[in-house]
């Protein structure tokens, strides 16, 4: 069809109008190609698994000497995929709360003019390379909370956590926990702002203008509204967490073991730290054993990120 | 509308890909080749790799021909150990560093001798000493006997004010506060090095090895030697590390008992444990030796970390043989020791066994 | 154009929306179609120019043909079909990247034609003037879409589409948006169109399809859940005063849910 | 002191309220009550913990006496916010001027165009062979990423919607944003292992890790713009006689743009700090090397400052702190890029 020149020429003159198109080549190549690139996700999933599978399934059994002294693959992942998972909830319990506060504090209570630079700064903080956290928490952060170490370990003693003989020099889980918090606290915080911020205004006007104080709006509009999102907002800082390498390998004074303590010397080391740790100086055998755990880790994220998508979901349907 | 829009996205994308290039054309300015005090004529591009022991040595090493040849590019992967026996054994590293000699324990030295088609030529070129380090209130210096020091690292000596620190500090003010020993949480050579010399003195019921032997209760680690910089800062913490970084890092050092004396770390002391020592050699080739932890003799000190350089006899590429040739000349001579002294610290090689090792690198062909 | 249905249903997945529907559109005139709510008047107009296939398992049994084709027989490309067959929707939606002048030529942008600049400016000009807008905005075509209040971006949408030149014009509650004012302009617009085009108008607004059609369609639910079918299909002056169905009249009375 | 809620409040408006400038008065006693600690001895720590403290619970217990319940818990909460928003910036603000304090103090034209070759004891060196591999590591991750995660989105938005094949990617993307990013550079490791031979460490392996942490965000990112193009707009696009994939280039994409971009040089700004994966897929150099399919390692600069700490030196830790001061500098650009590109590509609405 080409353009006529006079729009407003009579229409029922052109009878003779060719609705069969000269087919649409461009929609199946175009939808050819976002296929293929969704498509290519699946496959580069797959080829995580297979890919660390060839070269990690020979760690499942080699000599016992590669074991870093616990004598099995199961001996030695057990006590690290514990660690790996504990050291992420703590950095959880630290994060959640501070994340959902400041969210709230940039989408509803901070004035504008604080909340637009605070909103920047905190997505900056997301970037903020782990190495730095790494360096900050062993060097100025570690040796400032000593005191704290032993406070906590002569008041709450009572507490599996804290009973025990404290570090010297700060180089804890609990330390490593409260950077891990900061950490993974951008991201967690960018993604609720966002969905707070998507509150339908609606609601939180009907809120108000039932007579309800900001809280009871934010509790009652904002929250259920958000809820999905906030989770898979804690998932994701949960995925990080679990996967952070370097500021816990240079933080944590750790050694394989299972343990709740947090405040000692000997502080479960988590998988991505063994990782980090034996890549640097070791041999082949040694490396398909870290391979295979980092096969396990992968697996476990896996897991643990399928379950969140499937309460998600679940929360969703109701 | 939308070209435009398109269009006006792209513009700023070809700017700062332009501008990345236009950095990247020029290279780093220390690179640019001066030309004018290079007077070597080894030219092209040799890779090896191994421990990380010898990794600033090897850095003093790599800078010291490369400004000598200026057309010859050394690269050195500090990938550990194992690792670089690997590289070396499957020929992707013409030459290799290791903190323990290549044996057959795991067929790895009959693999070497296929892909040299030779007895590999195995010669010691880094030798370290190894500083126990310490941070004690109002505690500036400390002597111990090997078997103290293996009972602290092992968890048996817990108190500072512990008698058998107290018999050979009979001076010092040692508090009542637990000690914390410091030990390295990744594998490394220094660890290795310094489990022999504890097992060694005795009283370490362990087998020597690169990691922290896992029945140990107790102890703190520390990722690196810089792990163990950071953990140093406690009170009450002792550790170990290259006299080095101890040095770098204003740590106070134990001195330890050799014979009736007490030696304080340093590169003199250590250069003369490896004419003490046995050697172990598996072919004229092969210079590797047991080095002699309990020896008695004055002035040695005999916490060292000794580590080795992989070649092969023969290279199949001339130009390769002959820069791994000048590569390993240079690092076995005088100069090359005392850069690898002053840059980082090391122990230069007793002259006798330097010239023995020059004579076997000499014959690379 | 005459537009002739026959024994048409609607169907999304297996929910069947809009039951067996025939009429006959009239070339050149004004079809109102009125209904309450959710009784698929906007799914039936949406299926006169295959913009229900946009949603998922949504199809169409029966035949639908404008001047004789069928518009669902086989090689039928759906675009081709749009472009005799333009919509104007229920909310003004120019688009948010172009100005005016590229609004009104977006059928050509969007499809890339390539069109000289004179040709371009009479289009648009014809276009404007076609939705009696020109003297507002001849000032400031080159402005965002966006800038234009409610009504003027209504009437910029009907620029749009007739500036590709269909023969019908679809418009789906076209003033639901819209206040008194503007809404008077668009249905003397609708009077003026009606020289040109065959125009269908779904509207919620029962005197606005007194005012503006020919004929009208009464589109009701039997039940709630059941599919919505055509009740009475008559000229508009018969529907409003004596209907044939005791339904319409009781819709049209008010007398009705 | 009126005890009413929602359900009975009686016709009056007006009810004791607290005076006008309360939260004024009550953070001076506060503040006081903060002095008060520290001239009794608890350091400045306890004295701000016992001020606000003194300030959360003094706040809301005035209005729980003069005002109601319901008027108490929002003061509590709107001081919880404001508490934690204070107490977690601190720790923010503290590693920022940590960073700046100590990394301004290394950076010098020389640090900036310098690499390690052949660098040994106190010679100056630098960074720039790193900033080059990381722009080129991160080069070749967004290559990778950006087209297979927009056209990702754009499937799962404008084609896929809810059917299997798009459940299942939607799924797989969420796993995918969990990958610990360690794995990713051992698998790119592993690959590069089997492709190339053992011990393969190159940029383009970097690259490879990286965009498998960065493909994830980028499709999240472009979903979420292209959520917002209303369908409206499509549907007036198809009106038109418009193919669908022309609606979706010409005016879906162009719609979106600026979200979109954003969304990209932001998961930029996020895979340019990983440390983990580079270390493992493509390795350690103190040489400056450009090329990136060469088996020859890269130095990058999270990598630079990882390697420089372990040094265990003055030097080394001074160099550490300046490398994360130009890494910071390199994310806060990126971070500024995408703010700008966000409002120029920004639909015009105004009049």
């Amino acid at each position: 069809m080409t353009v006529a020149a006079d729009p407003g020429a009579d229409p029922g003159v052109d009878t003779k109008s060719e609705l069969s198109g000269r087919g649409s080549m461009g929609d199946v190549v175009f939808r050819g190609i976002a296929v293929i690139a969704a498509t290519l996700i699946m496959v580069a999933l797959a080829a995580v698994f297979i890919f660390l599978g060839i070269e990690g399934i020979p760690g499942f059994s080699v000599d016992e000497q590669h074991y870093a002294g616990q004598g099995s693959f199961l001996g030695l992942v057990v006590p690290l995929l514990y660690a790996t998972m504990y050291a992420a909830v703590l950095a959880l319990i630290v994060a959640v709360p501070f994340s959902v506060a400041i969210a709230l504090f940039i989408s509803h209570y901070a004035p504008r003019r604080i909340a637009t630079p605070v909103a920047y700064v905190i997505d900056l903080l997301a970037a903020v390379p782990s190495v730095v956290f790494g360096l900050w928490g062993a060097v100025v952060l570690g040796p400032y909370l000593v005191p704290t170490h032993a406070w906590l370990s002569e008041n709450l003693a009572w507490l599996p956590f804290f009973d025990g003989q404290p570090s010297g020099n700060g180089r804890t889980l609990f330390t490593a926990s409260i950077v891990l918090a900061v950490m993974i606290l951008p991201i967690i915080t960018s993604i609720c702002r966002e969905v707070f911020a998507q509150t339908p205004r609606l609601h939180e006007e009907a809120a108000l203008a039932l007579g309800a104080t900001r809280w009871e709006m934010v509790r009652y509009a904002v929250f259920p509204y958000a809820r999905s999102g906030m989770v898979s907002a804690v998932m994701l800082g949960l995925g990080r967490a679990l996967g952070e390498t370097m500021a816990i390998a240079m933080i944590v004074s750790p050694k394989v073991l299972i343990s709740l303590f947090i405040i000692g010397t000997n502080n479960p080391e988590t998988i991505a730290a063994h990782i980090a740790q034996g890549y640097k100086e070791s041999t082949p055998d040694r490396l398909s054993v870290l391979i295979a755990t980092g096969l396990v880790l992968f697996a476990f994220t896996f897991l643990v990120n399928a379950l969140a998508r499937w309460i998600v979901a679940r929360g969703r349907a109701k | 509308m939308n070209t435009t829009s398109l269009r006006r996205a792209l513009v700023p994308g070809i700017t700062a890909a332009t501008l990345a290039l236009a950095i990247s054309a020029c290279g780093a300015a220390n690179e640019e080749p001066s030309g004018s005090d290079g007077e070597g004529t080894l030219s092209g591009t040799i890779k090896g790799g191994g421990a990380s022991s010898q990794e600033k040595g090897q850095a003093a090493w790599v800078a010291g021909i490369q400004d000598a040849n200026p057309d010859l590019s050394v690269v050195y992967e500090p990938v550990g150990s194992g690792s670089g026996r690997e590289g070396f054994i499957t020929g992707g590293y013409l030459f290799a560093g290791t903190d323990s000699a290549l044996n057959d324990d795991e067929g790895e030295l009959t693999k070497a001798k296929e892909q040299c088609g030779a007895d590999p030529i195995q010669v010691p070129a880094y030798v370290s000493p190894i500083a126990v380090v310490f941070n004690v209130e109002g505690v500036d210096e400390l002597n111990l006997d090997p078997k103290t020091l293996a009972g602290i690292f092992s968890g048996k000596i817990t108190k500072w004010n512990d008698p058998a620190i107290a018999a050979t500090n009979p001076d010092a003010k040692l508090p009542d506060s637990a000690i914390t020993p410091v030990h390295r949480s990744d594998d490394s050579g220094t660890q290795e090095n310094f489990t022999e010399y504890l097992a060694a003195a005795g009283g370490w019921a362990e087998e020597p090895s690169g990691e922290w032997p896992a029945s140990i209760k107790g102890g703190e680690g520390g990722d690196g030697t810089a792990g163990v910089v950071t953990a140093m800062q406690g009170a009450g913490y002792i550790g170990f590390m290259d006299e080095s970084a101890a040095r770098e890092n204003d740590l106070a050092t134990v001195k330890v008992q050799v014979g009736e004396e007490f030696v304080a770390p340093s590169a003199e002391a250590a250069s003369k444990i490896l004419a003490a020592s046995k050697s172990v050699g598996t072919s004229d080739n092969d210079m590797a030796v047991e080095v002699a932890r309990t020896t008695t003799e004055a002035g040695v000190y005999p916490v060292v970390l000794v580590s080795y350089l992989l070649a092969c006899p023969t290279y199949e590429n001339a130009e390769d043989a002959a820069n791994v040739k000048g590569y390993l000349e240079y690092i076995l001579s005088e100069e090359g020791q005392e850069t690898a002294s002053e840059d980082a610290g090391s122990a230069p090689l007793d002259r006798e066994i330097a010239d023995k090792a020059l004579e076997l690198v000499g014959a690379i062909k | 154009m005459s537009i002739q249905v026959k024994d048409t249903s609607i169907f999304y997945g297996d929910f069947k929306a809009v039951e067996d529907v025939t009429m006959s559109i009239k070339p050149k005139s004004v079809t109102a179609f009125i209904g309450p709510s959710g009784c698929g008047k906007s799914t039936f107009l949406r299926t006169l120019n295959r913009m229900h296939e946009v949603i998922p398992g949504a199809y169409v049994e029966g035949k639908i043909s404008i001047h004789g084709q069928d518009i669902y027989g086989p090689n039928v490309d759906p675009v081709a079909v749009r472009r005799k067959v333009g919509m104007v929707f229920q909310r003004p939606n120019p688009f948010p990247t172009m100005s005016i002048y590229d609004n009104v030529l977006a059928g050509n942008k969007l499809n890339s034609k390539r069109i000289k600049k004179s040709e371009a400016d009479s289009i648009v000009e014809s276009a404007l003037r076609g939705a009696n807008l020109w003297n507002e905005v001849k000032d400031r075509l080159s402005k965002p879409g966006m800038g234009l209040s409610g009504g003027q971006q209504q009437r910029l949408c009907i620029a749009r589409a007739i500036a590709v030149q269909p023969e019908v014009l679809l418009m789906d509650e076209p003033c639901s948006a819209l206040d008194p004012i503007s809404t008077a302009a668009i249905e003397d617009l609708i009077h003026e169109l009606k020289s040109d085009y065959t125009i269908v108008i779904v509207t919620h607004n029962m005197q606005q399809a007194a005012r503006v059609s020919d004929d009208t369609g009464f589109f009701n639910l039997k039940a709630a859940g059941q599919p919505g079918h055509l009740v009475e299909f008559n000229p508009t002056k018969q529907m409003f005063t004596k209907p044939d169905n005791p339904d319409t009249e009781a819709y049209i009375s008010g007398r009705f849910g | 002191m009126s005890n009413t809620d929602l359900s009975n409040e009686e016709t009056k408006l007006s009810h004791a309220t607290l005076p006008r400038g309360a939260q004024w008065l009550v953070g001076v006693a506060a503040v006081a009550l903060g002095g008060l600690a520290l001239v009794l001895g608890m350091g400045i720590v306890g004295a701000a913990v016992i001020g606000l403290l003194g300030f959360l619970i003094g706040y809301p217990l005035w209005a729980l006496l003069v005002e109601n319940r319901r008027s108490a818990t929002d003061k509590l909460v709107t001081g919880l916010v404001w508490t934690a928003f204070a107490v977690a910036v601190i720790p923010l603000i503290w590693l920022v001027y940590t960073v700046v304090s100590r990394g301004a103090a290394t950076l010098s034209p020389e640090f900036l165009t310098y690499s390690m070759r052949s660098v040994t004891g106190d010679e100056q060196g630098g960074l720039y062979h790193a900033l080059m591999g990381t722009l080129i590591v991160t080069g070749i991750a967004a290559v990778i990423s950006i087209p297979i995660g927009i056209m990702t989105a754009i499937y799962l938005i404008e084609y896929g919607k809810g059917n299997r094949l798009a459940k299942t990617i939607t799924f797989l993307v969420d796993v995918m944003t969990g990958i610990p990013s360690i794995v990713a550079g051992l698998f790119a490791f592993a690959l590069f292992t089997l492709l190339v031979g053992p011990g393969t460490r190159f940029g383009f392996g970097g690259g490879v890790a990286l965009s498998l942490l960065m493909i994830p965000t980028v499709v999240r990112s472009t979903e979420e713009m292209l959520k917002l193009v209303p369908d409206d707009l499509r549907e007036a696009a198809y009106a038109l006689g418009v193919p669908k994939w022309r609606t979706i280039t010409k005016m879906v994409l162009p719609t979106a743009i600026g979200g979109i971009v954003t969304g990209v040089v932001l998961s930029i700004s996020r895979v340019i700090g990983e440390t983990a994966p580079l270390l493992v897929a493509s390795g350690f150099n103190p040489n400056l090397n450009t090329s990136p399919f060469e088996d020859s390692p890269m130095m990058t600069v999270p990598v630079f400052i990882y390697t420089q700490l372990s040094e265990a030196t003055a030097k080394g830790v001074e160099y550490a702190w300046g490398g994360a001061l130009v890494l910071f500098i390199l994310v806060m650009v990126l971070n500024l890029i995408a703010r700008i590109v966000g409002t120029i590509f920004a639909p015009k609405t105004g009049r």
